[in-house]
């Protein structure tokens, strides 16, 4: 028995003596028992992330979970240089937000059930992370997906957020059917479901094909894209993104820790541990990279228009987790992972600032709403401004490393669509910078537009509230300083630290040229930083007029691109017509019933027929029973 | 020597048109006397092949279809009564309470 | 010869009678008719040498059963009964149905053959005389359905007062 | 004659389990009708009794081999070769421990729901209660046959008599479904005593070899009583009318164990006895599985009434279970029975939930619910579990039984594997939906000031949780039963009927 078992353990521990005692005996403590247990997993993880750094890599199993016929496979667990990246991003954010939760929900009715929600999500997570095989992954995969789903409907008296977390579970459903006819396929052609044998047996079938509903399909190919089904249900990613900016329902706190910083990216290190068999396929990495790509295209100018506080910070997590599908997919793995590490502490202070400001704000979301906030709120304005530079790129912030990588790698990279989506990439760096600006400027600068009363209320947050906020900005800016690339010096320990479970993308361009891709995607930052300070602080009524220009656009961008309506007009609505018209009203009530109730109603009818014979009259059944008598005569005399 | 056959035509005569008048007739007591006739055809052919076959059985089943026609008399025309006080008819055709 | 005119007056005779009692519109009619055919069939007894059960014919149906008859009819009030149809509406079903089985009947006569004659011949029953050789299997061999041919009288007795009295007012 | 594992404790186990219930209903004939208590009393004594029994069955389970084991055998009528035999296998055993459990449950959730002829009703109960082990413990045919109807009256009384407006349409039309189906498995028992020489002792019948074509007659004999129980797609229409009319009681057996009689049948009877037409039937049997699962998953989405919602899913729940066994490998065949027992748990639970919730409000329509979270979060919370385990949610055992089984059948047939895959999202779709409709929201009017659990249905529902997350958790402990038992199954199916090696291995 190892400690590593106590880390997810310990929350799931918490999960349970808070719901079973919550309710009724620790009430306003309960946020103790789960503070504790995430900050001792925090402690173990580190403990975890130190024996890596030494050498040391387990893999073991606890117990065997499920065993039928060839098919085994445990609860277990496998401590890489992966899994303690994850672990210390889960558990540091999971600490943080569950110190800002403290005061963020503060006298709220559920207090109790959200943290104990709040430690069930943590289990879920770190069993995720740290799975030695794929069923525990999906495990863990559905695990969270549950929780966000409480989560999100966590103000289930309100219809929206119950609508969401519905949405949250059953679109993620949706990738999940993909992820789990990948296991399957898995389990057919390795016999095991196990990392270890899979990945180190993934070679014998480079090139070998299956067949697949009909298809003769490359089975690598097969295998990476099933699985990346899930990743796309899961990270949000076209065409199952719809879920992510309605998740927004639930409280800022559930947006910061499992819509921003570390389920969302569940995906991301699904693709990442599964490097060995998507590395086989060039298709499944040209549709993983392209579906970044758009992905974060798209959700980027959906991003531009929109007036929600936490929208807009949503779509920019899809748009971001595009960016790391992108690294992904141009082989650039560690590259997207570090993405995923930097991305945690930005997206994760983004949102708990938005957090604070609603907290000021009495639930206010619509940033046309608000203004001049940086006069009341000090902290929250300075630690969001740094996390809005992080995230568009500013040199020297985290954001800036990791996306400078990616977009290195891409350009540089084999991949044969790298050009491509380094474009694209480019693109959404220049699109990032102007909304996460305007944002900030519609917020915190100009004049303040809400109510008196509002303004009346205006407040900084609680200490529980802002520390966590600095912490994470801490993290916003250093936590790039691990892997300073080469180029300017540093030596891209991360990559390094990474290399033996993700392998190195190398890249193979001149040093002039990497000067050109960090020098474009610099200046792209600052022109969309510029080009909001110009449409926002310097021409205020621009934007009006922009949107009245294109107002085709701008509808098209505000109502994102009509998908949801797309999706209700194409599935759910034709599903439900045909469950009630044809399902219930013909095959069941016409078809089904009607031979069931049929048979006995012809026979019925039948006896009814029958019934007349019986007039009552003796003499008719004297008659018959004369006839009857004739009859028996007759056949005597015949024979 | 009269053949036996001619007695059982009779016979069956005499039970045919007794048949006829039961099926046929809406009086009860018609049909009741035709009941009456169809015995009496019975017992002519009993006796006749008493005769014929030198057996006195013959007889003492007569005896007995008198006695039981006797009984079935008194009380089936005890019915009609109690059936003419309750319906104050007795035609047939108008009772059918064995109506399925 | 003589032998079978006086069949033949009693067949046609017999018939005869029997269409009458079937066919009148008035039961009076019909008992008196009834009474007629009685007579003819004791008489045909008679012929068969069943003095005995002739003599019952007369006394028990004639004069027990027929009176009976009467009795009841007269009880009854039949005025309006007699005025109305006299057949069933399916009288033709019931004339089919006798008709053609007088037909099977009589094609069955053509195949009937006798069997082995008993011991009670003309001679013997003559020596012995009818009533006491009737006497004598009625009360030996047939002594038990004699006392359940008893017993049922008593039964159909009780029974006719049951059904026929009138309701006691309670 | 075949080697089976004769009961040797000396104490007629599975005779006590068919007898105590039966003796406990002949006890409460005897109670005045007026003493309401005592007549409960004497029920829930005799069913904890008849549990407690059980449970020596699940301790002292002999999980290596697949032999019949606790082994009765009298004559019964020795004239046509009918015996008094009782056994259990590693398929059975579990659903004896199942039904007992749930009549417990049962009589627990009708203490005050049931207002009416209460004698009769617990009666009825443990009469059922004792026929449901019968039919799981019998290995003579015709006896099977006899206590498999004799289900049937108490089942038919429960709902005729206790159940809803409608309850009299309901409770004919499953009394004569049913009937219509053993009628011609009745036929069929017929047909295999004579060809097999005279026999109804099942492991004798599963010796002989029968041609093919009688076979495949056969096959659709038995499937007309098995699927018609399951119930498979085009003959499920009962089953919501049942469901929806039966009280919370019998919608609760009906759930947990009747329906199981079908999936139970195949397993004991089809498959091993026929295993020619088994396999050739496979491709239809699938395809009726899969569109089962599909649609009446997709029918849940327009159901408006709490229980017929429930009855739907059951459907296509028991379609998964049918998927599985007609997957014909090990992991599909042991899903199947995980799945069996799941349902009966979960289905069970819900149905149990939604009794509790409607000796409250008195409806059954879900538009008349909302917000019942907020009033009784006890209730939500236990609710949410079953719903969990109900799509199949891991560490509930839904999950364990369902991925076994699509694990199975996508390696039986791809396309059967994917479609039925898409009846786990749509299972998704209606179980929050209607968890949303009903729980969360705001408060409606019919639920408002409704009082949360009490002690009598917290202990009904404590059962269904643990063994809902023991199962999810830690399901060896119910799959270590199957293994030799399945193994077995498989090979006979797999083998052409009555070979040398496979006689060999029975003899």
């Amino acid at each position: 028995m190892n400690s590593h078992a106590l880390i997810p353990f310990l929350p799931l521990a918490a999960f349970m003596i808070n719901i079973v005692f919550g309710r009724k005996y620790l009430k306003e403590k309960a946020h103790w028992i789960s503070i504790l247990a995430v900050a001792g997993s925090w402690v173990l993880a580190v403990t975890a992330l130190i024996e890596v750094l030494s050498g040391r890599k387990f893999n073991y199993d606890l117990y065997t979970w499920i065993l039928s016929g060839g098919f085994k496979v445990s609860v277990g667990f496998l401590i890489d240089e992966l899994t303690v990246v994850m672990l210390i991003v889960v558990t540091t954010c999971s600490t943080l937000i569950h110190i800002y939760s403290v005061g963020y929900m503060h006298g709220d009715s559920g207090y109790y059930r959200f943290f104990s929600y709040l430690s069930l999500f943590t289990f879920s997570m770190l069993m995720l992370v740290m799975a030695n095989n794929f069923l525990q992954l999906y495990f863990g995969w559905e695990g969270v997906g549950l929780c966000s789903y409480f989560l999100i409907g966590y103000y289930f008296n309100k219809k929206s957020a119950s609508d969401a977390g519905k949405k949250a579970f059953i679109v993620n459903r949706f990738g999940d059917f993909g992820f789990g006819l990948g296991i399957f396929v898995i389990f057919l052609t390795f016999g095991t479901v196990y990392y270890e044998p899979v990945f180190s047996q993934a070679g014998n079938f480079a090139d070998a094909t299956v067949q697949f509903l009909g298809y003769d399909v490359h089975l690598m190919t097969l295998i990476a894209l099933l699985l990346f089904c899930g990743s796309i249900g899961k990270s949000a990613q076209m065409p199952l993104h719809v879920w992510l900016p309605d998740a927004m329902e639930g409280p800022t706190p559930v947006s910061a820790l499992i819509h921003a910083a570390t389920m969302v990216t569940a995906g991301v290190f699904l693709v990442a541990r599964c490097s060995p068999i998507f590395s086989l396929s060039e298709t499944a990495l040209m549709v993983v990279a392209l579906t970044g790509a758009v992905t974060s295209l798209f959700a980027a100018t959906i991003g531009l228009v929109q007036n929600d506080l936490k929208r807009i910070i949503a779509y920019s997590t899809v748009s971001q987790l595009g960016y790391m599908f992108l690294a992904c997919g141009v082989g650039a793995y560690s590259a997207g992972v570090f993405h995923l590490y930097t991305h945690a502490f930005f997206k994760a202070l983004l949102f708990l600032c938005a957090g604070s400001v609603m907290h000021a704000m009495g639930g206010e979301l619509n940033i046309q709403k608000m203004g001049n906030l940086k006069k009341y709120m000090p902290v929250t304005y300075f630690t969001m401004l740094i996390a809005s530079f992080s995230i568009a790129g500013f040199p020297g912030l985290a954001g800036f490393f990791s996306k400078d990588e990616i977009l290195w790698l891409a350009y540089s990279g084999p991949s044969p669509v790298g050009k491509l989506v380094w474009l694209m990439g480019t693109a959404v760096a220049f699109l990032t910078a102007f909304y996460s600006f305007r944002l900030i400027f519609l917020t915190f600068h100009g004049k303040f537009r809400g109510t008196h009363e509002q303004e009346h209320h205006l407040h900084e947050s609680p200490k529980s509230m802002t520390i966590p906020l600095m912490l994470l900005c801490v993290g916003a800016v250093a936590s790039g300083w691990v892997s300073i690339p080469h180029i300017l010096g540093g030596h891209a320990n991360f990559a390094e630290f990474m290399k033996p479970v993700l392998g190195h993308a190398e890249g193979h361009g001149t040093h002039a040229e990497e000067w050109m891709v960090m020098a474009i995607s610099v200046s792209v930052g600052f022109a969309g930083i510029g080009l909001a300070w110009f449409m926002y602080m310097t021409r205020p009524e621009l934007p009006a007029r922009i949107s009245q220009q294109f107002s085709a656009v701008h509808r098209v961008l505000f109502n994102k691109y009509y998908i949801d309506e797309l999706y209700s007009f194409i599935l759910i609505r034709p599903t439900i017509w045909v469950a009630k018209n044809i399902l219930i009203g013909i095959t069941d009530a016409r078809i089904i019933e009607a031979v069931v109730n049929g048979v006995p109603n012809s026979i019925a009818a039948f006896s009814a027929g029958l019934r007349r014979v019986q007039t009552g009259l003796m003499q008719h059944y004297a008659t018959i029973m004369a006839a009857g008598i004739l009859i028996i005569a007759a056949v005597m005399l015949l024979r | 020597m009269v053949p036996l056959n001619w007695y059982l035509l009779l016979s069956a005569a005499v039970f045919m048109i007794g048949m006829f008048g039961f099926l046929t007739r809406k009086n009860i007591i018609i049909m009741f006397m035709s009941a009456e006739l169809m015995l009496n055809a019975v017992n002519i052919s009993f006796i006749a092949f008493s005769h014929f076959l030198q057996d006195l059985r013959g007889h003492i089943f007569v005896f007995f279809i008198i006695t039981v026609a006797a009984a079935e008399a008194a009380i089936g025309l005890a019915i009609i009564l109690a059936l003419f006080r309750n319906k104050q008819t007795a035609h047939v055709d108008e009772m059918n309470e064995m109506k399925g | 010869m003589l032998q079978q005119l006086f069949f033949a007056y009693y067949a046609v005779m017999i018939v005869l009678l029997s269409l009458l009692v079937v066919t009148r519109r008035n039961p009076v009619h019909s008992v008196m008719w009834m009474l007629l055919l009685f007579f003819h069939i004791a008489g045909l007894y008679l012929f068969l040498n069943a003095e005995f059960i002739a003599a019952i014919q007369v006394i028990v149906y004639a004069g027990a059963i027929l009176v009976l008859f009467l009795f009841v009819v007269l009880l009854l009030n039949l005025k309006e009964e007699i005025a109305g149809r006299r057949f069933a509406g399916s009288w033709p079903a019931g004339l089919f149905v006798s008709g053609l089985l007088f037909i099977a009947v009589t094609l069955a006569l053509g195949s009937y053959v006798q069997g082995p004659v008993g011991k009670y011949s003309i001679d013997v029953i003559r020596s012995e005389t009818h009533t006491k050789a009737l006497g004598t299997l009625l009360y030996t061999e047939y002594l038990f359905p004699f006392e359940i041919a008893s017993l049922i009288l008593l039964v159909a007795v009780v029974g006719a007062i049951v059904l026929a009295k009138r309701k006691l007012r309670s | 004659m075949e080697q089976t594992i004769n009961n040797t404790s000396g104490f007629p186990i599975l005779s006590m389990l068919i007898v105590l219930p039966l003796a406990g209903a002949a006890l409460i004939l005897f109670i005045s009708r007026a003493n309401d208590r005592a007549v409960k009393m004497v029920g829930l004594l005799f069913s904890i009794a008849t549990f407690a029994l059980s449970l020596p069955l699940f301790a002292n389970f002999d999980k290596t081999t697949h032999l019949m084991q606790f082994v009765e055998q009298h004559e019964w009528i020795p004239y046509l070769n009918m015996n008094y035999h009782l056994g259990l296998d590693g398929i059975s055993v579990l659903f004896v421990l199942l039904s007992t459990l749930v009549t417990i449950l049962c009589v627990l959730i009708s203490w005050e729901s049931v207002r009416m002829k209460t004698k009769e009703f617990f009666i009825s109960l443990l009469v059922m209660e004792s026929a449901m082990i019968g039919v799981f413990c019998s290995l003579d045919f015709m006896l099977f046959y006899v206590f498999w109807e004799a289900m049937l009256i108490p089942m038919f009384l429960l709902i005729g008599v206790w159940g809803g407006p409608n309850r009299i349409y309901a409770a004919m039309k499953f009394f004569l479904y049913t009937l219509v189906g053993s009628v011609l498995m009745l036929v069929g028992i017929i047909v295999l005593y004579f060809y097999a020489g005279r026999t109804f002792n099942i492991l004798e019948l599963t010796n002989a070899a029968y041609p093919f074509k009688m076979q495949l007659m056969l096959f659709w004999a038995f499937f007309a009583a098995f699927a018609v129980k399951v119930p498979m797609f085009p003959v499920h229409t009962w089953l919501p009318d049942a469901h929806t009319e039966a009280p919370t009681a019998g919608s609760v057996i009906l759930a947990a164990v009747l329906i199981k009689m079908g999936a139970y049948g195949f397993l004991r009877f089809s498959m091993p006895l026929l295993p020619d037409a088994t396999r050739a039937m496979t491709p239809v049997m699938l395809t009726l599985s899969v569109i089962a699962i599909i649609y009446g998953g997709v029918i849940c989405l327009a159901q408006t009434d709490l229980k017929r919602l429930i009855a739907y899913s059951s459907v296509s729940h028991m379609g998964f279970v049918t998927l599985g066994i007609f997957a014909l490998n090990v992991q599909g065949i042991e899903g199947g029975i995980l799945q069996m027992l799941n349902h009966g748990i979960v289905t069970g639970a819900l149905f149990l939930s939604v009794g509790i919730i409607y000796d409250r409000t008195h409806t059954r329509d879900i538009a008349d619910y909302g917000g019942v979270a907020s009033v009784m979060p006890v209730y939500a919370s236990f609710f949410i579990v079953f719903t969990l385990a109900s799509i199949g949610l891991p560490a509930t055992n839904g999950f364990v039984g369902e991925f076994l089984i699509l694990l199975g059948a996508f390696k039986a047939s791809q396309w059967a594997g994917v479609l039925s895959a898409t009846g786990i999202i749509i299972g998704a779709g209606y179980m929050l939906w209607l968890y949303q409709r009903v729980f969360f929201m705001e408060t409606s009017s019919k639920v408002a000031g409704l009082s949360d659990l009490n002690g009598r249905e917290l202990v009904a529902l404590m059962p269904m949780v643990i063994l809902i997350f023991w199962i999810g958790i830690y399901p060896n402990a119910f799959l270590s039963f199957m293994h030799p038992t399945v193994q077995h199954l498989i090979e006979r199916v797999n083998s052409g009927a009555g070979q040398a090696d496979i006689l060999g291995l029975i003899k």
